[in-house]
């Protein structure tokens, strides 16, 4: 019986085994948390005031090596403004069947506006849901921030955005948008 | 060396801007003489006069003259420079104001040498007092035959006509003066063609300055040796010397030129009492500055340019010992940051930039490392603008850092006014204040 | 290694030899540095300097070493000279070095936008900061700002944070377009361009100043932010507007047309072309056909398959055979044009055809069939920048040809073309060009010419509005003849030229061939496989008399294709035509109000959506690729391809290469040609007091269809104005400013009147701009008699 | 302030200004200078009226007016005051001056009174060095200035008491100057003293020292 003690070792493996932590992960009804710097969902982040970061600049598309954003950009005009500045994305898309979460538009992004998130429940069972539109991406407005189209902070140009000096909206934007609401229940 | 009033021999008649009084003097018999002539025979003897342009180039004026084709059929045109606005000139107006038939008279002449039946007199549009005197000594002059149609039964015939700028340094750039002249922005032409060939409505045109013309009268009345007899050999002559600043007697001193700048400067009553020369610019802020040491240096064409600068419109500016070099460069690179034409990048964006910088020195508030930025800046100027004022505008700076480069080092740290009090630096009387 | 302009032996007398980095260059006499430095495949950065502009030097970019120069020197103003040794940026640290201090000067107050920049992408100041510029920048005070961007017209926008003062906008208008409506102003580092306070840049080239603005200063409203530069996709292509025949750039994304450019054809529009060219392309976009549609019984029109469409259509004109008129709009390419030729002799019988859809005569068609027909390339583009004498009849060149008013204009600021113009008064344009103008009534230009003193060998161009009196095309024939000049024919429309060529005329087959000789009809039947006297021998009826025969009944069926009824030289007689017959069948890109009328209305493809050829006005054939691949419109050529398949006719040009191939076998035609027109001319009608003389033509930008859906073009129209002398206008008691009404028995125009120096008893109004619609409102045409009177009814 | 609409008999000046020259297109700074005197600035009717004279476009008129400082382009005041800041003037008492000026008068450069009576502009050299510091009224000189003088001037100007330039004329208003320089002779040209001391200076050490430059032919 000389195999018997390398049976005994074999079987104490096992045996061992059944008082270590279990690695099966219980997903969908345990979600563990990913890596801090996992490639997830992306989003169109927002200044503090609520104003869109994004210019519709397509660098992000430009970088995409699988074509798989796709942007239009559009004018900011008075009255209808959604971003700091001349320029903002009209449209904005990523086609999460084409993305392979690389993050070269996180990169090639010149405002910081496209940044990934965790969220890495990217799946779905119709094709077209799994182009997201500019408004699946877009941050969501947080408190202090107000919904655009709405003006920048008054004597504000879009170079103070940049450089950080809005800490939220003020209270001429709550009250135009807060007017602008008005008058759209008015109509 | 010496004074040698000629232009300036009569300023002192009360009525030295009338023809009556230049006549009195002998005004006006050169040109006569001139007109007895062959237009080759006047520019002969300018031309061995050795006259040199006084407007701030030396280019000898018989030779522009004589590069005017001839006989090919065009108008040709005299242009006369009398937009001085170089920072420290003062020589041409005064000389407009007081004797301003001098010049009519050698634009008569000149025209006559280079064939001209029009010159245009083109005046700074910020002296109306001049432009009145010039004015009516062409009007004079046209009343008693030294201007208009067969002038003195000679069959030549000549119109001028007094024209003011209106406010740009540029324009004295020969070429833009001749776009300003045609009604158009004062920036420089590209050259070739040159102005003898293609200058005012695209024809032969001659451009000279004020100073320049009006001592053409005095070189034909007494000939070429006469004038050689003063200066030097390659600056033969008198000139108008205009010394400024922190002397004791501003003021107009005719002298030959080559006459030592310690000379001049003991004829204005030296340094004002009290003081000491710190630095001196002999001939406008567009040249190199000098320190006491080169005092004793011959105020000439070719002494001034081996000493590393040049004659300029030789206007001597004397700043003594309360002056601040760095407020001084900074306000002539404001200068020509303001009187850049904006045509060429290097001059538009370059005295934009260094301005910017300097000003933070004049205030104390410059980095070391900035002087540095400020000299290659300078270096990417000169020699790469369209025209001179470019070259200009980065002169005052690495001039200054020669000499006073400890004084910019300390406007890291301290003001221009606080290292140097403006009220020791102003000229006020107490009284006055 | 050997440069010179073209493949000659190289004339040593005009040509030197010079060193540039080294390498020994021959070139002609003259050649600028920047220039040959190029042709060797050296690259001088540069932003001021451009082939078409006078070197100003003024950007200091292109900065050389010259040997022997103390200074560096700009290569784009000095020609290289025997013996100079150059050396460039490759091989030189001079100039390596006054290069990277140029570029660091010029983006200290640039702003850092390239994101949100239309020329980001495509923009030599990013390229040449990326080879000269530095990694950082020393630059740490206040950049110069400006707010952004000001509106120089309603189509042009300037950011002058971005401008780099290279002026090559404001040479451009000043030079080539004579337009200075742009300049610098102000002085320093405040220099900026603008214009005057009250004067927008309302130039008709304006757009070639965002093209060659080399940093993102100037941009357009209708492209601003609507695409980047990478992303698009460029395909070549010809403007489809005027017989021109402009190279332009088609640039389109996602199957749509974002922009288009000039493309630079040294033949033909140089580096330039017009803001119609460049901007009107919205139209494309507008009320799109995209479905067959047929009407019902019940009357009531409803989309169908093409097959069951094209059956209808065949079957409603085979019951009309032989009483079936083809109208023709302008605007068809060669190929299209050819088919309808073709479709109309074989499947119609009939030699009712005419593709002129505007003012026309029986002296016109004998005029064009005699003339122009097969005459190729009578006179180029070059022949008028090298000509001497330019005589224009009825011909009005920046409104109606814009192009050749480059040319001219070119060929007059070198000093040596007289332009003499028969005109009823010198137009802005006309002085552009040094024109000279005899003062002319509409009606009187064959007395006028004949009594002119018109140097030997001239040019004589003369517009279409030829055609609308009697006796000028015949005058014109006569003088050219007489001083053993050169004459061209200008239509307005980038199809016509074409048309005439292919026979898209009642008295003409392809290739000048005319339908009355028999050895033409046989030429044309053996190509088409069929007998000569399958082809109808009679000349057909032209525009005029078809819509004639279809009010009297004696057509039944109207075959209109690329037509815009308001071109119409009396849409309201178009409009009753349409009415009268039986069956109507349209083929056109877009819904209107003919296409709702028809029986059958089948979409066909735009320019952008298929090949083709257009004939430009000098005869040069200008063929195009498609542009947008992925729809499915087919050409006017495939439809009635499957109309003939479907009416049992062996008709071919399934395609395009069959077409080409088809239309290169006609060959020349040596046979006789048509007689040339002689008519005698009326002269111009007599008015009295409270009527006046109509002179009128089409603005280049008017509201045409083609212009349709562009708001920011529209913008730059010029003013709408009448025109009188101030005898006339005294006369009928009227004054600048003052309302006036010209009106006819048809209808009345009501319009600011601007009394001007011209011919007496004579009012000008554009032919359709805002009110001022002389075709639909009136239906007149240049010559008729109207009243004038002050103030509205 | 209601800017002055140019006249029929305006344009007639023009036109004769325009006609003094060869080509007509060089009366341009004439003719903006004589605009401005009517106007009291280059306003964008006065452009018009100068491209319509010469035939240009309102842009090619406005590229010139706007490239030459003394053009202005808002309404000034009755006098328009210089003061030179240029190193040499700066240094020797310009900047005090104008910080007086800025003070008494309440306003920067480029601005005008409220009362419409001063428009003060900070000016660059204006060839007169020899007399720093210089201040300007109309472009009439105000040799070496200083602060006391320069209250008085003020004083004198605001009270409408005569004022008379140490080189030019008696001070009336901005507009006088315009026609001046437009090349319309006023006749003024010996209202002031013939020169000042500095422009005598070396005439004055020459007679003392007894120098002299050499004798020639002269004019016989």
């Amino acid at each position: 019986m000389a195999e018997l003690p390398q049976m005994m070792r074999a079987f104490g493996v096992t045996f061992l085994s059944m008082f270590r932590k279990v690695t099966t992960e219980q997903y969908p009804e345990v979600k563990v948390p990913t890596q801090e710097r996992f490639h997830g969902k992306h989003q169109l982040n927002r200044h503090p005031d609520g104003l869109e970061k994004c210019v519709g600049c397509e660098l992000c598309a430009w970088a995409c090596p699988a074509d798989a954003i796709y942007v239009e950009g559009a004018s900011n005009e008075e009255g209808d403004r959604f971003s700091p500045g001349e320029r903002y994305g009209r449209v904005y898309q990523i086609n999460y069947l084409r993305c392979i979460g690389c993050g070269l538009c996180i990169e090639a992004c010149p405002t910081r506006a496209l940044t990934m998130t965790n969220e890495y429940e990217l799946a779905d069972n119709s094709r077209t849901k799994l182009i997201y539109e500019k408004e699946d991406l877009l941050a969501p407005i947080q408190p202090g921030m107000v919904q655009p189209p709405h003006s920048m902070i008054d004597d504000f140009v879009a170079q103070d955005y940049y450089d950080g000096k809005v800490t939220g909206a003020s209270a001429e934007q709550f009250a135009e948008v807060e007017l602008i609401k008005q008058k759209n229940q008015g109509i | 060396m010496a004074l040698t009033p000629v232009l300036t021999a009569h300023w002192d008649d009360p009525n030295s801007f009338e023809i009556t009084s230049y006549k009195k003097h002998g005004g006006y018999v050169a040109l006569k003489n001139s007109l007895k002539m062959t237009p080759d025979e006047v520019i002969g003897i300018v031309k061995d006069s050795g006259l040199r342009g006084r407007g701030g180039a030396g280019f000898p004026t018989g030779m522009k003259w004589s590069f005017v084709p001839q006989n090919d059929g065009k108008a040709h045109y005299l242009v006369v420079n009398a937009d001085e606005s170089e920072p420290g000139a003062c020589k041409d107006i005064p000389l407009m104001l007081a004797n301003p038939h001098s010049l009519v008279e050698g634009i008569a002449i000149g025209s006559y040498a280079i064939r001209a039946n029009h010159a245009f007199i083109y005046i700074r549009g910020e002296v109306p007092h001049a432009i009145r005197r010039v004015m009516n000594a062409v009007e004079q002059a046209y009343a008693d035959g030294f201007l208009g149609k067969n002038i003195q039964g000679s069959g030549f015939n000549l119109d001028v006509v007094v024209h003011a700028g209106a406010g740009a340094y540029i324009c004295g750039e020969e070429t833009a003066l001749l776009d300003s002249l045609e009604g158009r922005r004062g920036q420089p032409r590209l050259k070739p063609p040159f102005p003898a060939v293609a200058g005012l409505y695209a024809s032969p045109t001659v451009v000279n300055n004020a100073e320049t013309l009006a001592s053409v009268p005095s070189i034909i009345l007494n000939g070429a040796d006469w004038f050689k007899s003063m200066g030097t050999e390659k600056s033969p002559g008198f000139k108008l010397f205009a010394v400024s600043g922190h002397v004791k007697r501003p003021g107009i001193y005719e002298a030959a030129l080559g006459t030592p700048m310690s000379e001049l400067l003991d004829y204005a009553g030296g340094m004002r009492k009290g003081s000491k020369l710190k630095f001196w610019i002999p001939g406008g802020s567009s040249v190199p500055m000098l320190t006491p040491d080169h005092i004793d240096i011959p105020m000439s064409y070719e002494d001034l340019s081996a000493a590393g600068t040049m004659l300029g419109t030789g206007t001597p500016m004397m700043f003594d010992h309360t002056t601040s070099v760095v407020k001084a460069v900074t306000r002539w690179l404001e200068f020509y940051k303001h009187e850049s034409c904006g045509k060429c990048t290097p001059c538009r964006e370059g005295t934009y930039w260094i301005t910017g910088v300097l000003e933070k020195f004049e205030h104390g508030k410059g980095k070391e490392e900035e002087l540095e930025v400020i000299n290659d800046v300078c270096g990417q100027i000169a020699g790469r603008s369209f025209c001179a004022l470019g070259d200009a505008a980065a002169t005052p700076f690495p001039g200054a850092m020669k000499y006073f480069a400890e004084e910019f080092r300390q406007a890291t740290k301290t003001s221009a006014d606080a290292s140097f009090p403006p009220s020791a630096t102003t000229i006020f009387e107490k009284a006055s204040v | 290694m050997t440069l010179t302009s073209d493949n000659k032996q190289t004339n040593t007398e005009n040509s030197i030899t010079a060193t540039i980095d080294g390498i020994q260059v021959q070139v002609p006499k003259g050649t600028l540095i920047i220039r040959a430095a190029e042709r060797m495949g050296t690259f001088v950065p540069r932003f001021c300097d451009h082939p078409a502009l006078a070197p100003v030097a003024a950007c200091r970019m292109c900065l050389v070493e010259i040997e022997g120069m103390p200074k560096p020197q700009p290569s784009c103003a000095i020609a290289l000279t025997e013996g100079m040794n150059v050396k460039t940026q490759m091989t030189s640290t001079v100039a390596q070095e006054a290069q990277a201090g140029v570029m660091e000067f010029l983006l200290i107050n640039h702003p850092l936008d390239c994101p949100v920049c239309d020329k980001g992408g495509e923009c030599p100041l990013q390229n040449q900061a990326m080879t000269a510029g530095r990694a950082e920048s020393r630059f740490d005070i206040e950049k110069r700002t400006f707010p952004k961007p000001i509106e120089l017209s309603t189509e042009i926008l300037l950011d002058r944070e971005r401008c780099v003062e290279c002026a090559r906008c404001t040479r451009f208008s000043e030079e080539i377009a004579g337009d200075p409506f742009i300049e610098l102003l102000e002085r320093g580092a405040k220099q900026q361009v603008g214009i005057a306070t009250d004067e927008p840049f309302n130039s008709y080239f304006s757009g070639n100043t965002v093209q060659i603005c080399p940093v993102g200063a100037l941009t357009s409203s209708s492209y601003r932010f609507r695409a980047r530069p990478f992303d698009l996709v460029s395909v070549p292509t010809t403007c489809e507007h005027c017989a021109a025949g402009c190279s332009l750039r088609t640039d389109y994304r996602r199957e749509t047309v974002m922009r288009r450019l000039a493309w630079e054809d040294p033949a033909v529009n140089e580096d330039w072309n017009c803001d119609k060219g460049r901007f009107a392309f919205a139209y494309l976009k507008e009320n799109r056909l995209t479905q067959p549609k047929v009407r019902t019984k019940n009357g009531n029109q409803v989309d169908a398959l093409w097959p069951d469409a094209i059956d209808f259509a065949a079957k409603g004109i085979l019951q009309a055979k032989g009483k079936v008129g083809v109208l023709l709009g302008g605007r068809l390419t060669m190929e299209d044009a050819y088919a309808y030729s073709k479709f109309a002799r074989l499947a119609l019988a009939t030699n009712d055809i005419d593709f002129r859809n505007r003012v026309n005569s029986e002296e016109e068609q004998d005029f064009l069939g005699s003339v122009v027909a097969g005459s190729g390339g009578s006179v180029t583009y070059a022949d008028l920048e090298k000509a001497q004498n330019v005589v224009l009849v009825n011909f009005e060149p920046e409104e109606e040809s814009p192009i050749i008013f480059l040319r001219l204009r070119k060929a007059a600021q070198k000093g040596n073309l007289k332009v003499t113009a028969i005109a009823p008064y010198l137009t802005r344009s006309l002085e552009k060009i040094n024109a000279e103008v005899v003062a002319t009534k509409p009606g009187d230009e064959a007395k006028v010419l004949r009594g002119l003193k018109i140097a030997q060998e001239s040019i004589i161009l003369v517009g279409e509005r030829a055609a609308a009196t009697p006796g000028t095309l015949s005058a014109v024939i006569e003088i050219a003849e007489k001083t053993n000049s050169k004459l061209s024919w200008i239509p307005r429309r980038a199809g016509e030229r074409g048309a005439v060529e292919i026979g898209a005329l009642p008295n003409l087959l392809p290739g000048g061939r005319p339908v009355t000789e028999v050895s033409a009809r046989n030429d044309v039947a053996a190509i088409w496989g069929v007998n000569g006297s399958d082809i109808p021998n009679k000349p057909g009826r032209n525009h005029s008399e078809i819509i004639q025969a279809a009010l009297s009944g004696e057509i039944k069926a109207l075959v209109i294709a690329g037509l815009d009824v308001m071109d119409a030289p009396d849409p309201q007689a178009l409009g009753q035509a349409i009415n009268a017959v039986d069956f109507v069948i349209t083929l056109g890109i877009q819904e209107n109000s003919l296409t709702r009328y028809a029986n059958v209305s089948l979409p066909v493809a735009p320019v952008t959506e298929k090949s083709g050829t257009f004939i430009n006005w000098e005869g040069r054939p200008r063929p195009f690729g498609r542009a947008i691949t992925s729809t499915n419109a087919l050409t006017d050529a495939r439809v009635l391809a499957m109309m003939a398949e479907s009416l049992g006719l062996d008709f071919g040009l399934q395609t395009i290469e069959e077409l080409r191939q088809e239309l290169s076998s006609f060959g020349s035609w040596n046979g006789k040609k048509l007689d040339k027109p002689s008519v005698a001319s009326i002269g111009a009608a007599n008015v009295s007091v409270g009527s006046a003389i109509l002179s009128t033509w089409n603005l280049l930008l008017d509201d045409g269809a083609l212009q349709k859906g562009e708001e920011h073009l529209a913008g730059t129209q010029r003013p709408v104005v009448a025109h009188l002398s101030a005898k006339t206008a005294a006369e009928n008691n009227l004054e600048s400013g003052d309302k006036v009404t010209i009106s006819n028995s048809r209808g009345s125009i009501i319009i600011k009147l601007e009394i001007i120096e011209m011919v007496n008893d004579v009012v000008w109004i554009p032919s359709n701009n805002h009110d001022s619609k002389v075709k639909s409102k009136l239906g007149a045409k240049e010559g008729d008699v109207v009243t004038i009177q002050k103030g509205s009814f | 302030m209601s800017i002055k609409t140019i006249t029929e008999e305006d344009i007639k000046t023009l036109e004769t200004l325009a006609a003094k020259y060869p080509v007509r297109r060089s009366a341009l700074l004439p003719m903006l200078h004589y605009v401005q005197s009517i106007q009291g600035m280059v306003s964008p009717a006065g452009i018009q009226v100068c491209a319509r004279v010469l035939d240009l476009t309102p842009a090619e008129v406005a590229a010139v007016a706007t490239f030459y400082t003394m053009f202005k382009r808002f309404p000034m005041g009755k006098h328009h005051i210089g003061v030179c800041t240029n190193t040499l003037c700066a240094l020797l008492g310009g900047d005090e001056l104008w910080k007086q000026l800025t003070d008494i008068l309440g306003i920067g450069h480029d601005e005008t009174t409220a009362d419409g009576l001063f428009t003060l502009e900070r000016i660059e050299c204006q060839a007169a060095c020899t007399v720093a510091p210089v201040v300007t009224v109309n472009w009439e000189f105000m040799d070496s200035m200083n602060p006391k003088a320069v209250r008085e001037l003020i004083e004198k100007l605001k009270m409408g008491a005569p004022v008379q330039s140490t080189r030019g004329v008696q001070i009336t208003s901005i507009a006088e100057s315009g026609k001046v320089l437009a090349g319309i002779n006023d006749g003024k040209y010996a209202e002031s003293p013939l020169a000042d001391d500095s422009m005598l200076a070396g005439l004055r050490v020459a007679k003392e020292r007894k120098m002299s430059a050499p004798t020639g032919k002269g004019a016989k």
